[in-house]
């Protein structure tokens, strides 16, 4: 009874009879009455409602002559096929019947639909007027035929590589109708991919029908000039794939791929693009030094201005990110490739947080020391916005700088503690962070700030912070009078305090006591008493090696916990660049916005999606 | 390769799902609504995924569109099929938006049927759909209800369009007009950076070559530019200024190998309105209106602004349609301005106010002051607000006919058709402010 | 003791809001967010009480709209069902077969009852008619103030 | 014109945007009009104002700058501006804004008007946001008014004074209230005034300074249970009835005192013996109300020290309450079964399977309950029967669920396992099945245990985890060793709980793994038959760790760390293979992380020392469990 609400004329809730309804409808001779109640039914699909129990009587129209009429009911099936299988089977007569229409658009439609219904039966029924829509006159027809190829292929893999379908899709490869081409590419492509390790079993099984012959490549890279937009995408990943024979042949294509990058729609530019590195990271690097820089030097001339328009004014915010996440990458590989170009990344107050943060990354990999004056005022007016996340990354990138630019050290220090001077919390502990990281990088240089630092002790909560503070006092504990009055202030919380920050104290009262073991050892003794006390395995491990370290051989301790240290690395690790010669061969995919291996965060990668 | 498809409303609620591959359960997209919906818009990247499952989105009116995939694919290529299917939308019904959509739900699902399959993009040309789409749109009357008995060629029209010339998907045969006429409009936006000691720190010219066609058959055209480069390539002296572009797009139209082996830009084009090309130059411009500002607080209860422009443009052009957006506090009160030239407004709805100036010719300078009143008690909570607001940049919007401040020039535009016409090519400059941005203290 | 009162639609739009332990406005919309998301398109059969930090949420949806009571986890969850139950049949009554726009529009009235309702978070009379008496007598003196006018809301 | 927009002209312009960017701008324009018409102070508009900002903060916008104008408006002489500002002040404002110090003297006027509606209003707004400070203040006010012969103001006097002791929680603030009804709380006719007063007191006795109170209270007793009585046996409807059932919510109130009343004196229990049987057994449990009445008495029951008969009902209402459809009454009989169990375990015992299939519902809340329930019912004597059901629900149960379960399943199993085997081998199979979801501190813990255990358990849970890693760690360079998929290996490493135990173990053992398996035990079951079989040699070991420490899926510090000083001691035990476990630690040496690159510095050079310090890494002692006496059980 209470709080009647107002609906909306198509979606009202089911009334009981209301299907009754609409079967009357539906099975009534008006046209007009027919339509109206499938469309009722859609609707009501669209909102989720179960509509399968009037599959009988919305299939009865397919044989219509109104085509609208038609269309309507081949949604319908295609959407219901999924739970009703069976039912959807006994149309395959009528599809049939329908793929051999006088309209070619009939014949598609058929086609389409047909290769949709996702049930291994179907695909014995389709198998027949595939093969002859492949090679119907029309080339509506022939195209959608090209991509129901690669449906059935889903459903039934077997039939699709013994029954010869690979061989014609290899034939419209040389279509005289680009769209024809690009539809096979992408079929193919998909076929390839979807396949997996297994590979592809041919008809004929001496010849893996998804590698590309010469001159298929050649016939591809012609149908580009004439492809739509999609279909130059289509084509261009189709031939990303494909391992060129000689350098003749891979500088050809990629000559071919260059006018691309001119293209106006974002995704032909990018897989343009793709191609290009891809190119520069298989041949680029088989050639001799010389040529090898000169190729790498004309490739990023050609590319840089494209990728640079992806991020500019004109284009929307979700493919800058795009075009922001790929270009992090191919700066990790070809650094020169945006030298002179950092003032496009600048952050502006209208951008998305999603782009602040990915511009910020190429400002840091960009830096160098004739753009660090300017980089660094950025990042100052940066570290005073709102978002924290941005905030904190501006303070991480100013330290960052300072690691990176040797000559700009001392003023990023100076910016640093200017900041830390905010006492705006995350800052203070942020700017600890960092500053940990540039003392690793350059010891013994920088040290006078770290009575600065000491100020803010009671300040940091959070684990990194602290454990980079304690570090701190540790490493340099000859030059802080009062290491041990400071260390012993987080010795007394020891036992609530997170696991890193009780490891560093471990180390940092170690080191403190090999540095000043006259007055340290009662100190140093109840460190270790906790550590060997507690039940963290690995603390207790720590604490107990120490322990009997200090007990076999100071000296050795000596040399062993005050060993010196390589500075921090700040070049890619080995790790980092075997993920990087995986990522690059995946620019413009999901791989290269998420920097991440495809295997990764598609379980299925390798396998069928059946 | 996008598995699926959702418009989705503003609460999650999916107004039109298409499944394309079946790889991926309808529910899926309660992950997305539960992202997008629950979490701020604005902490959400465009592109993100799920149990393997990625979603890529974009937000237009009050509706979400989009797409699901699980294949590693690529992702703008998805983007901008989304972008490109509310263009098409927007040629079918008035206003892309949840009411429209729900009113022309038939026509979308076939229209989805057509633009793509099994995840792969096919036609999105509204030009071209519109030849077989079959459905009544809610607003416009596209083909009569036909039976292929009575009509049977209604059918067959895509064919005529795809087979016809060597894959022109943009452009049908068959076209008549009695006058043969070709629009250009020559629009440059700058974008400009200025920090607040009015340094620019980026200034970048982004420009549209924006056409409209009146033209008979299938006409090839040839247009000619003061392209720097191509005038270097070809060895000859330019008359007057060149221009150097850093980057060109074209609209699909035009033949790119030919571009590239010696810059020609010959294309067929699509009939009526389209972008035909866009470019970008890096070069330094010096900011065409500078803006300086001073602000006073007195006490906790007054603030004041001081405003002072200065157009550096010739004096011979005059810029149209001038406003100044000056941010202020969101909690503001009791506005008052003193202006030298035109009108000033307090925007609460921008939290800014706008001094406007309908014509504001060049070399000139002019000056504002305006009070606001502050509430006693302030939010605290929003004092980290409020400091955001102290960052929020000057923007500057205006209009310069008759102008292209690249020096941009169209020199010929050839209309070459096998029946012989003779075609006319209007063409008009503009130079506009674009992303222009100028940082307060 | 009951946290606070939401009455929130179908759309996650709130439609009165009653905090009964301070919170900023911030902590509101995080409450207001996760109540939303809990509650709204949850199937009726499955049970009305939610746990929500150290609390538990009861709900119960009267045609478009969400009542949601939010009581520690010690409090009789049932009763506070009925507590939800005896607000809505007085806004019924005193509405006369209430709909969501009486509430909205009239969103002050309905804070002017649930006033008479709870207090502290506890509720203050077990009698509808005790109820519906004390708010028409108000609003009978809103009437003959003097100077009404000055007063009047809409 | 804008401000001259009504109430309902604002709500609909509001309702007509389409986007929430339309709304912010309707809003932030008519704020921008109501900031600037509070500055100019137009009498006319200031009820209307405030309206319009209650609706505005109710949307979630910032209205700060308009909390004076409700301090104003309730200082108005006219009771409809009053009324506004009043409603203005507990909607926009709370305790904690300072600008509520301003209202204190406003406040006291107020109680004393000739108007009980004026005095309801300033009584609201005490009960509902009233600080500390304001509630010291205002006491002796409040109390005059308990004394009101209007039952209006009363029962709101009576939960301002709630509010008061909620919030200045000192032992004479109770005692004024208390001491005020000890004598009269049930002498009271009206229901409002009751339940308030009730709820009062209920509150009032449980505070530290109310314990002291209870003796005079208890003498209310025969009082509240006739009450209570003339309430169940009523037969005339009254105004408050709800489907036939005489006033639920004073009903429960009377519940919940005799609880308070009861608990802990035997005398007050036997007086109300009688009246909870009548309750339990009479009350009308087809509605919701009734069950609510019957939920509450169990509660009561069980709380006290009641009657073994009394108990024996209450808990067979909660067996009825489990079976039936609905699922509140399923949600509240787990919920207090699980209360029960320490007390009756034999009579929740009875319902152990309902309460298991309990955890495959569908409906959360009632999975939650059922997983406390489930929980609380294990015990020495059912751990082997129960710990396998909620070990199996764990491979279905949601994500989120997991993380609580596999936490419930290490805490009794530490507590009940028959044996250190079992115990052991049940978590191995926890942390296998789900160690991304397992916290550290369970994994530590078993590492204690394992680290007490003899040789021969040792050996066995040693090659059990290197089974399991050899089968699922990343492959590559073609390590031999490995079989398992990609897939495996993403998941393997996600289990970063299972990962360190592994590790730890690896290098404590690292001589029992490449030696013999030490006969003796009969325990299989997570390591299936294949155990016995691993032996690997040292430089395997090595291999595999090598293949871990590079592969993409472990970036984490935590276990590069661990890794490390698997390393170090395999070093130590097996000299062969010093130099390339010394070449692996290089690679960290110039780590970004901290903890790192001190080990990798560290161990790189402590290696070569290696023979110098004997014993440096012998065999750890066990570890004592008097070290983890404060962590224990905090998982």
């Amino acid at each position: 009874i209470f709080f009647r609400a107002p609906m909306s004329k198509f979606f009202q809730t089911t009334k009981k009879g209301e299907t009754l309804e609409l079967k009357e409808e539906l099975n009534s001779e008006s046209k007009d009455k027919q339509k109206n109640a499938i469309k009722k039914v859609i609707a009501s699909m669209t909102v989720g409602r179960d509509v399968s129990s009037l599959f009988s009587d919305v299939t009865r129209l397919i044989s219509t002559m109104s085509i609208d009429i038609k269309k309507l009911v081949y949604l319908y099936v295609m959407s219901t096929a999924k739970s009703q299988p069976e039912k959807a089977v006994l149309l395959a007569g009528c599809f049939v019947r329908d793929s051999q229409h006088d309209s070619p658009l009939i014949r598609g439609l058929a086609i389409r639909t047909m290769s949709a219904v996702n049930v291994e039966k179907m695909a014995d029924y389709l198998a027949d007027p595939l093969k002859r829509a492949l090679r119907d006159s029309d080339p509506y027809v022939r195209k959608t035929a090209a991509i129901a190829v690669a449906k059935m292929y889903t459903i039934n893999r077997t039939k699709v590589e013994e029954g010869g379908f690979l061989d014609i899709l290899q034939e419209l490869l040389c279509d005289s109708n680009p769209t024809v081409v690009s539809n096979a590419v992408a079929a193919l492509t998909e076929i390839r991919e979807v396949s997996g390790t297994q590979g592809i079993r041919g008809a004929d099984s001496n010849n893996d029908l998804a590698e590309f012959k010469p001159q298929t490549v050649h016939t591809l890279l012609n149908a580009l000039n004439e492809a739509s937009e999609w279909g130059q995408v289509y084509i261009l990943e189709g031939l990303s794939g494909y391992d060129a024979k000689t350098q003749e042949e891979a500088d050809l294509i990629a000559e071919r791929i260059i006018p691309r990058l001119q293209h106006g729609n974002a995704a032909v530019v990018l897989a343009g693009v793709k191609l290009l590195v891809q190119y520069l990271e298989t041949w680029g690097k088989r050639a001799p030094a010389e040529t090898r820089q000169e190729t790498i030097r004309k490739f990023c001339s050609k590319m840089a201005p494209p990728l640079v328009s992806l991020i500019s004014g004109g284009q929307e915010f979700e493919i800058r990110y795009v075009a922001l996440r790929n270009i992090t990458l191919i700066i990790q590989r070809f650094p020169d490739l945006l030298a002179n170009q950092m003032k496009i990344f600048f952050v502006k107050y209208n951008d998305p947080i999603f782009i602040k943060l990915e511009k910020l990354d190429i400002m840091l990999a960009l830096v160098d020391a004739s753009t660090v004056d300017v980089c660094l005022s950025e990042f100052l007016e940066y570290a005073s916005e709102v978002d924290v996340e941005f905030v904190r990354k501006s303070v991480r990138a100013i330290g960052r700088t300072a690691i990176k630019v040797e000559q700009a050290t001392q003023k990023c220090i100076d910016v640093l503690l200017q900041l830390i001077k905010t006492r705006i919390n995350y800052v203070v502990q942020e700017a600890i962070i960092v500053i940990k990281d540039i003392f690793r990088k350059y010891p013994n240089q920088y040290e006078s700030i770290i009575g600065a630092l000491c100020e803010n002790l009671d300040t940091l909560d959070e684990p990194d912070a602290k454990a980079s503070m304690i570090w701190i006092i540790g490493e340099y504990a000859e030059r802080i009078e009062n290491a041990d009055e400071l260390l012993e202030m987080f010795i007394e919380t020891f036992d609530e305090e997170p696991m890193t920050v009780k490891l560093t104290i471990l180390t940092s009262m170690v080191k403190l006591f090999l540095k000043r073991p006259g007055d340290t050892q009662e100190l140093l003794q109840q460190v270790l008493k906790q550590a060997s006390e507690s039940d963290i395995p690995d603390l207790r491990d720590r604490g107990f090696m120490y322990w009997r370290l200090l007990s076999a051989d100071p000296e050795a301790a000596k040399e062993v916990v005050l060993c010196s240290k390589e500075s921090i690395d700040e070049a890619s690790s080995k790790h980092d660049t075997d993920l990087l010669d995986e990522l690059l061969m995946h620019i413009a995919s999901l791989a290269s916005v998420y920097h991440k291996p495809p295997s990764s965060f598609l379980p299925d990668y390798l396998g069928t999606t059946a | 390769m996008a598995s699926a498809l959702f418009i989705v409303d503003m609460k999650g609620k999916p107004l039109i799902q298409r499944n394309y591959r079946g790889d991926m359960p309808s529910t899926v997209i309660e992950y997305f609504t539960q992202r997008v919906i629950d979490e701020d818009e604005g902490n959400i990247k465009p592109v993100f995924e799920h149990n393997g499952v990625t979603f890529a989105y974009v937000r237009h009116n009050n509706v979400y569109f989009v797409a699901a995939t699980r294949l590693n694919g690529n992702i703008s290529m998805l983007i901008i099929y989304l972008y490109r299917i509310i263009e098409v939308f927007n040629g079918y019904f008035d206003k892309v938006e949840e009411e429209s959509i729900r009113d022309n739900f038939v026509m979308i699902y076939e229209l989805l049927d057509e633009m793509m399959d099994f995840g792969y993009p096919q036609f999105t040309e509204t030009g071209i759909l519109k030849e077989y789409i079959t459905q009544q749109g809610y607003k416009l009357k596209l083909i009569d209800d036909d039976d292929l008995q009575t009509n049977p060629n209604k059918a067959a029209a895509p064919t005529d369009t795809i087979t016809g010339q060597g894959g022109i998907t943009w452009r049908k045969t068959g076209i008549k007009y009695r006058k043969n006429e070709v629009f250009l409009d020559v629009v440059e936006s700058v974008n400009l950076l200025v920090n607040s000691n009015g340094d620019t720190l980026h200034s970048e010219i982004q420009g549209t070559l924006k056409m409209k066609t009146h033209l008979t058959g299938m006409p090839e055209l040839k247009l000619g530019l003061n392209d720097k480069l191509l005038f270097e390539n070809t060895g000859r002296r330019a008359k007057g200024r060149t221009v150097d572009l850093e980057d060109i797009k074209f609209h699909q139209c035009v033949k790119l190998n030919r571009f590239e082996s010696d810059r020609t830009i010959s294309f067929i084009p699509p009939d009526g309105e389209f972008d035909l090309m866009s470019y970008r130059l890096n070069t330094k411009v010096k900011p065409m209106i500078n803006v300086e500002t001073q602000v006073e607080k007195y006490g906790t209860s007054r603030i004041e602004y001081m405003v002072k422009i200065k157009s550096q443009f010739k004096k011979s052009s005059t810029a149209n349609g001038v406003e100044i957006v000056v941010p202020v506090p969101l909690d503001a009160d009791s506005p008052g301005f003193k202006t030298s030239t035109g009108t000033a407004r307090y925007a609460p709805e921008r939290d800014a106010f706008v001094w406007s100036i309908k014509v504001l010719p060049g070399g000139k300078e002019y000056m504002m002051r305006a009070s606001f009143g502050l509430p006693t008690i302030r939010a605290t909570e929003q004092s980290e607000v409020a400091a955001a607001n102290a960052k929020r940049p000057i923007e500057v919007k205006f209009e310069i006919p008759y102008f292209t401040v690249s020096g941009f020039q169209v020199r010929y535009l050839k209309v070459v058709e096998r029946s012989g016409y003779e075609a006319l090519p209007w063409v008009r400059y503009i130079t506009q402010s674009g992303d222009y941005q100028i940082r307060m203290n | 003791a009951i946290q606070f009162v939401l009455l929130i639609s179908r759309q996650g739009k709130v439609r009165l809001a009653k905090w009964y332990t301070p919170m900023s406005q911030k902590e509101c919309q995080k409450a207001v967010r996760d109540v939303c998301s809990m509650v709204i398109g949850r199937p009726s059969k499955l049970c009305n009480f939610l746990e929500w930090k150290e609390f538990k949420l009861v709900w119960k949806r009267y045609a478009s709209l969400y009542f949601v009571s939010c009581i520690e986890k010690t409090d009789n969850e049932l009763i506070h069902l009925e507590v939800i139950h005896h607000f809505v049949e007085i806004l019924d009554r005193y509405f006369g077969n209430v709909c969501e726009l009486d509430l909205i529009f009239n969103f002050h009235k309905a804070y002017y009852i649930l006033e008479e309702v709870l207090l502290c978070g506890e509720l203050q009379e077990t009698s509808k008619k005790a109820i519906l008496r004390v708010i028409s007598c108000q609003e009978a003196l809103l009437d003959t103030t003097p100077g009404a006018a000055l007063g009047a809301v809409e | 014109a804008l401000q001259n927009q009504k109430l309902r002209d604002l709500i609909r312009s509001v309702r007509a945007c389409k986007t929430a960017a339309d709304e912010r701008a309707v809003i932030s324009k008519e704020c921008a009009a109501i900031r600037t018409s509070l500055k100019e102070g137009n009498e006319f508009l200031r009820a209307r104002n405030v309206a319009k900002l209650m609706y505005i903060h109710m949307l979630g916008y910032p209205t700060q700058f308009g909390q004076m104008e409700c301090i104003n408006l309730i200082t108005s002489e006219r009771y409809a501006e009053k009324r506004v500002g009043y409603l203005g002040l507990m909607v926009l404002l709370d305790e904690k804004q300072e600008v509520i110090t301003l209202i204190e003297n406003h406040l006291k006027k107020d109680l004393q008007d000739q108007n009980q509606y004026v005095q309801g209003l300033a009584l609201s707004a005490i009960a509902n946001i009233s600080s500390e400070d304001m509630s010291r203040g205002l006491s002796s006010e409040v109390l005059n008014l308990l004394n009101s012969s209007n039952p209006y103001i009363r029962k709101k006097a009576a939960l301002c004074a709630l509010r008061i002791i909620r919030k200045v929680q000192t032992g004479d603030m109770v005692d004024m209230f208390l001491d005020f009804f000890a004598t009269n709380l049930l002498n009271e006719r009206n229901h409002g005034v009751l339940v308030s007063s009730i709820a009062l007191v209920v509150e009032g006795l449980q505070t530290k300074h109310g314990l002291k109170l209870l003796p005079p209270y208890r003498l209310l007793v025969p009082a509240a249970v006739r009450m209570l009585k003339n309430l169940v046996m009523s037969s005339y409807g009254m105004e408050q009835d709800i489907n036939g059932v005489a006033d639920p919510f004073l009903q429960v109130k009377l519940l919940q005192l005799l609880r308070v009343l009861g608990t802990g004196d035997r005398k007050s229990c036997d007086q109300m013996n009688d009246v909870l049987a009548q309750v339990a057994t009479n009350t009308e449990s087809s509605k919701n109300c009734g069950n609510a009445i019957l939920y509450e008495c169990v509660i009561t029951i069980l709380a006290m020290d009641a009657d073994p008969g009394l108990r024996v009902l209450a808990v067979n209402i909660l067996g009825r309450f489990l079976v039936n459809r609905d699922n509140n009454i399923r949600y509240v009989a787990l919920n207090t079964l699980t209360q029960v169990v320490s007390k009756d375990l034999q009579a929740v015992q009875r319902h152990k399977n309902t309460i298991v299939d309990c955890l495959k519902d569908v409906d959360i809340s009632i999975r939650r309950r059922a997983l406390d329930l489930t929980y609380a019912l294990v015990n020495s004597s059912n751990v082997r029967l129960l710990v396998p059901d909620l070990i199996n629900y764990l491979s279905f149960a949601n994500n989120d669920f997991k993380e609580d379960l596999t936490t419930k399943i290490c805490f009794v199993v530490e507590r009940y396992a028959p044996s250190k085997q079992w115990h052991i081998d049940t978590l191995i199979k926890v942390l296998t099945l789900a160690g991304y979801y397992v916290s550290e501190t369970a994994g530590n813990k078993l590492l204690v245990l394992i680290s007490q255990s003899e040789p021969a358990l040792q050996s066995y849970c040693v090659k059990v985890l290197w089974g399991v890693m050899a089968n699922n760690a990343p492959m590559q360079n073609g390590v031999a060793t490995l079989e398992g998929s990609e897939e495996d290996a993403v998941s393997y490493c996600r289990k970063e709980t299972l990962l360190v135990v592994t590790l730890w173990c690896i290098g404590e053992y690292c001589n029992l793994l490449c030696g013999e398996a030490i006969g003796g035990l009969t325990l299989t079951e997570s390591g299936g038959q294949d155990w016995q079989k691993y032996q690997p040699d040292p430089l395997q070991v090595l291999n595999v760790l090598a293949a871990l420490l590079q592969s993409h899926y472990v970036i984490s510090g935590i276990i590069i760390q661990h890794s490390m000083t698997t390393l170090l001691k395999l070093a130590g035990c097996f000299s062969e293979v010093r130099e390339s476990c010394k070449a692996l630690l290089q690679r960290f040496t110039s780590h970004r992380e901290l903890e790192v690159q001190q080990r990798a510095c560290e161990f790189a050079v402590l290696i070569d020392h290696l023979d110098a310090c004997p014993g440096l890494t012998d065999k750890m002692p066990p570890i004592e469990v008097g070290g983890s006496e404060q962590s224990s059980g905090d998982y």
